[in-house]
């Protein structure tokens, strides 16, 4: 943690916290019914996209998943037209045709999001292909699930980027269940990281709640990519708060276990590194206070500004499905 | 084989039935539930695969608790593998058992379009009928809340192009609960869609099993002035179409079920254009070659001097689905279209 | 971006081209080949992606050696993972390349239907408009020879079905080199299908590179009794048809080629119905639910009052294509079926 | 070697002897240009299907690929009814509507063969999953080529083996080649066995043109799926001597290396382990050239048996497509 500059240190922080507080305020809204778009949160997860995301480049590529909020914010993307998005809104960073699911900003490399379980990532691999084409040393990176990695995609993927030494950087967030399915369900054995050795390249275990450790993974692995060494497998251990989808928690369900979700609660990602910033003297408690109601206030802007903003009228329903020349 | 009995007493059985009226309610959920715990329960052979078939949602409550009776070897929970677990239910088929394949929504099968189309879909004649594949694939296709594109597609008008493949589309809990027992003894794959919008609908559904003929329809209401083949959650829009049509503008619809879309039952369909001489098809699927233009054009050639206006479709819009509430709104059709287009079919012969 | 010119020009350039009687005469083959070539030459995003585009074969000609020219990393043999590199394909176009997918057999397409119909088709809309695939996925439809069920298919009208695609079939050698260069240069993903047995086919072709605007059909002949729409290898069928038809009955027949199937022309179909009242529509895909039945679908509703019979269509049966060479000869339709068809639709005015 | 009885030897010897004088006759006949099929040869391979095959009981299952001729004989699958399809006659094993590339015989649990690469994969999965399911104790097996492990579904089919622990073999013939297309412009790899270990399940490299070696590996594997140990993938590596499909060699056309093809020649399955039944004495001469006359005389008896044999009648054509009741 030493070796990362303060900056880089509070960024991350920033990052992480940002994800926090804008979906926290989508479990105090939801209950209004205004939001109508299936939400996939992202808490517990934070360190994973911050982690990664701060090894990047404004031109670097992202393509997320159905979990898709903290990825986006991550790389930059507009906090106003995600919340807009998910109001369906015609303000929304897909003009409300996509919702929570589908989310894209080109501006800053948000490529795309998709609710297809392993779909975005071949996508991904196809960009750091174009990137490698184009000599523009861009690198391209696909946050995915331990379910995505059922998926025969995932390992058609691996095997083309490993072929070709292309510049994508594979990020499983492993956080054992896909849906109310636990991995031991899915897959015999729990050692995904592991795959990329029969692929010849890097593969990587990481605590996920961790975000200096996912950083310094990520820094190797970005900087391996971008000196055309080619790609690497991230596993990143973690877990969600939620349930699969929607803002409450699924344990009275009975989909997971109290136990196993206290034991990840207490790793809390932004606690455990607000901590470690004040104990290493990064930050007084007043900075955080100070950063915390930052971004608390941008949330809140974002809130009204998408809450506030006009829905998409009737006419656009079929506009851009295609362009007719 | 328990299931010759029951497929032979099908077509009988529909019309003997203690006069639909009576009987005990069930919803189409229930039936789905009902008919696979009777399936399981007579055939060894039958179990269900399928993501989540075993989870505390239990596949919108049609697989709830079915591990808990049959275990978790014949409910079995499956990795996130379409296509391959496609392979497995269609070759643990050519082996002599008779899976039930469930997809949460239907947008996951074109992961598994090779196994389906290229595979179970020909096994049988590529083989010259020396091999069977009794597999039921049921799919569910969902609406509202901002499923958006890929989380809402109605995809039969795919599978119906494929010669090989069955596709059932019951509107009913009684015609879902006997369609269901029909696929899963039949010993073709079979197609089996259904609409969660019609998983609360009540029914009058008998507790024993019984079969549904697959390839026959159902007229829902009789009517003489303006037939309206309606499919899948069309059918109760049909309805409610319907009856406004009638009490408000006196005009008297006739509504079909073809219940099943491949094969199609051409001759209700045929007979009710001779009597109305109007065909307006309700799809759930979009316009531009989907089953509505299929239907039409066979209507349309075969009825040709029947006809005395043009065949109508009600699909949905040519474009994926929209994420925000306002545009799934527009983009739905239901039944104020229906009375909308119904009328402008009938100008000129006021009433 | 090189294309803006092209593409602008398409429309006019069409008609204005020096009496498509003259110039230089080349195969579909090669006219599929030199497009690629100029395309890639003018280009440097436009680059080729296939299993064996680099081979001694070349995709039966039509990349051969393009991968001297521009080298293996644009000209790209592929492991066989169809829907991944599908996906790879469509990421690289999101990224601003310009992909040309090339698949030996369309039976392949089904191993990724996902990323096609998931992904490329709905990507432009499911982000309002902000992301665009223009991507060219080229299939070709094999025949004969026993190539049986899963080497044979002609699968256009599932695609047909699917909004956010373009599904483009040319006929001849002047119209696959222009529309495939359109192809390349659309923002959107285009189904460009080939029929293997048009490959030798000769026809004028410019050396210099023109598009053809998608979305437009061609009269192929002109004639007054009696409209047939012929697709893809049903052209040269159909032709062969209306000369024996005319030399031998009298009979004048209108042949239409739409090239694209999606978005369709449809402006030209009724025009050449308003004058014949009749129409025939020979496509190379199964019956039931292709788009012979969409676009009869169509005309049934948009031209009623102009048609004075039924409109018939000859299309494939409704079966999976059979491996035995007299099955095979009687699976697939051609002129003969034609004019048998064509006849029967006249009975009754002799000439 | 030694510790196989003889009769076993001697069976393998017949086994692989079939094949290759069965296809050399279609290399014979096939310009004649009545036997229209799409003929993907085994020759050079059969120590494969031999060597697996042997181990197998009748009640066993095979899923083939394209390439099928090898399996479908190995597996005892009645030689008259595959002639007569290569022909396409209504005798032929799939009553004419297959061709080469899908046959079948059920009475000796040849299940079909499918065109789509990969395809059977996760049917033989299948197969043994109903196997495990009605506790019949029947393996199953599936033949596939390197190419093959290209395929998602390839990944996906061992995965879900594995998890089950069911009794399937996996039998990658790495040949080096799909179409024309050489395994390091597809992997970026060598070693397809290793992926098993992966997925915790066995995974063993043999000599493809070792009837022995390939017989005592998969003796070891379904012996470990009958007895319910789960999965085994063996990659036997082997070489095909003609092309990728038709009865000529491609050397000419550029597609491989004659160096290449000379190499697996010298090691050509059939002459090789006829040699050593000489020297080990299992085998005279005046035995062998017996048995080559036998199985001769059983090829021309099916080469005029399918010739003979009446095309199916054209009404057919719409027949098996499917039962309505
Ligand atoms: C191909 C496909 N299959 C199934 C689904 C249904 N589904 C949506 S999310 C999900 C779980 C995904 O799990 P994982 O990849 O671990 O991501 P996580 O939700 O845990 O972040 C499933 C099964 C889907 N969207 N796509
Ligand atoms: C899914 C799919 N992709 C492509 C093809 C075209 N094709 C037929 S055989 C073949 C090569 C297969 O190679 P391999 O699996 O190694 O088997 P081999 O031919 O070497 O025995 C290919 C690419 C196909 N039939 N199916
Ligand atoms: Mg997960
Ligand atoms: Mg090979």
């Amino acid at each position: 943690m030493t070796d990362i500059p303060k900056k880089t240190l509070i960024h991350l922080y920033k990052l992480m916290l940002r994800i926090r507080r804008f979906e926290e305020k989508i479990v105090d809204v939801y209950c209004d019914q205004d939001m109508k778009t299936p939400v996939h949160l992202y808490i517990g997860q934070e360190a994973v996209a911050a982690g990664v995301c701060a090894n990047l480049r404004r031109e670097d590529y992202v393509f997320s998943t159905h979990r898709s909020h903290g990825h986006y914010l991550a790389k930059g993307g507009d906090m106003r037209g995600l919340m807009a998005e998910l109001y369906g809104r015609k303000t929304g960073c897909s003009r409300g045709k996509g919702g929570s699911m589908h989310v894209v900003d080109p501006e800053v490399g948000v490529c795309g999001s998709t609710a297809i379980v392993g779909g975005n990532i071949p996508l991904s691999v196809g960009a750091a292909l174009a990137s490698a084409m184009q000599k523009k040393k861009r690198v391209a990176v696909s946050f995915f699930g331990d379910g995505a990695a059922d998926e025969g995609v995932f390992h058609e993927s691996l095997n083309f980027a490993a072929l070709k030494k292309l510049p994508v950087v594979f990020v499983c967030e492993n956080n054992f269940y896909a849906t109310n399915s636990h991995q031991s369900k899915r897959q015999p054995h729990d050692h995904i990281y592991k795959i990329a050795k029969f692929y010849l390249m890097p593969g990587v275990r990481v605590d996920g709640n961790d975000v200096v450790k996912v950083f310094n993974a990520a820094q190797e692995a970005v900087k391996k990519a971008r000196t055309g060494r080619g790609p690497t497998l991230m596993e990143c251990r973690t877990f969600r708060w939620k349930g699969h989808v929607g803002p409450e928690c699924d344990i009275k369900l009975g989909c997971r276990k109290q136990e196993e979700l206290n034991k990840w609660v207490k790793k809390c990602p932004v606690r455990r590194f607000e901590r470690e910033l004040l104990k290493g003297g990064t930050l007084k408690k007043a900075q955080l206070d100070r950063i915390t109601r930052e971004i608390d206030g941008e949330v809140h802007d974002a809130y009204l500004f998408g809450r506030r903003s006009p829905h998409p009228g009737v006419k656009e329903l079929l506009e851009d499905v295609w362009k007719l020349n | 084989m328990p299931w010759t009995k029951l497929q032979a007493d099908a077509a009988h059985r529909e019309h003997s039935l203690p006069g639909r009226r009576r009987g005990r309610r069930v919803t189409y959920r229930e039936a789905i539930r009902e008919a696979q715990d009777q399936a399981m329960n007579i055939d060894p052979s039958v179990f269900i695969m399928g993501e989540g078939v075993d989870d505390p949602g239990g596949i919108f409550g049609t697989t709830l608790n079915l591990d808990k009776t049959y275990g978790r070897d014949r409910v079995m929970d499956l990795p996130l593998a379409e296509n391959g677990f496609t392979g497995i239910a269609i070759g643990a088929a050519i082996a002599g058992m008779k899976p039930i394949l469930v997809h949460m929504r239907m947008d996951f099968l074109l992961l598994s379009m090779d196994q389906i189309v290229n595979h179970a879909a020909k096994w049988r004649y590529m083989f010259g009928g020396r091999q069977t594949v009794p597999i039921t694939i049921r799919s569910i296709i969902g609406r509202g809340w901002g499923s958006a594109a890929q989380h809402s597609q109605s995809l039969h008008g795919l599978f119906t192009h494929i010669p090989g493949l069955k596709v059932v589309m019951p509107s009913s809990a009684y015609d879902v609960k006997g369609l269901l027992l029909a696929s899963i003894a039949d010993e073709d794959p079979v197609m089996f869609i259904e609409h969660r919008w019609l998983y609360d609908q009540e029914d009058h559904v008998p507790e024993n099993m019984y079969t549904i003929a697959i390839g026959k329809g159902r007229v829902v209401r009789k009517g003489t002035d303006m037939t309206i083949l309606a499919i899948s959650h069309m059918v109760p829009e049909a309805l409610r179409a319907a009856k406004i049509l009638e009490e408000e503008h006196g005009i008297r619809c006739e509504i079909i079920d073809p219940r099943t879309l491949r094969p199609l039952d051409e001759k209700i369909i045929l007979k009710s254009v001779k009597k109305t001489g109007r065909l307006l098809i309700a799809d759930y699927g979009w316009n531009t070659g989907g089953v509505a233009a299929q239907i039409a054009s066979i209507i349309a050639e075969k009825a040709f001097n029947d006809l005395n206006a043009p065949i109508r479709r009600i699909c949905l819009p040519d474009a994926p689905t929209p994420g925000a509430p306002v545009l799934e709104e527009a983009f739905y059709p239901g039944a104020e279209d229906i009375i909308r287009l119904v009328r402008r079919m009938l100008k000129g012969q006021d009433r």
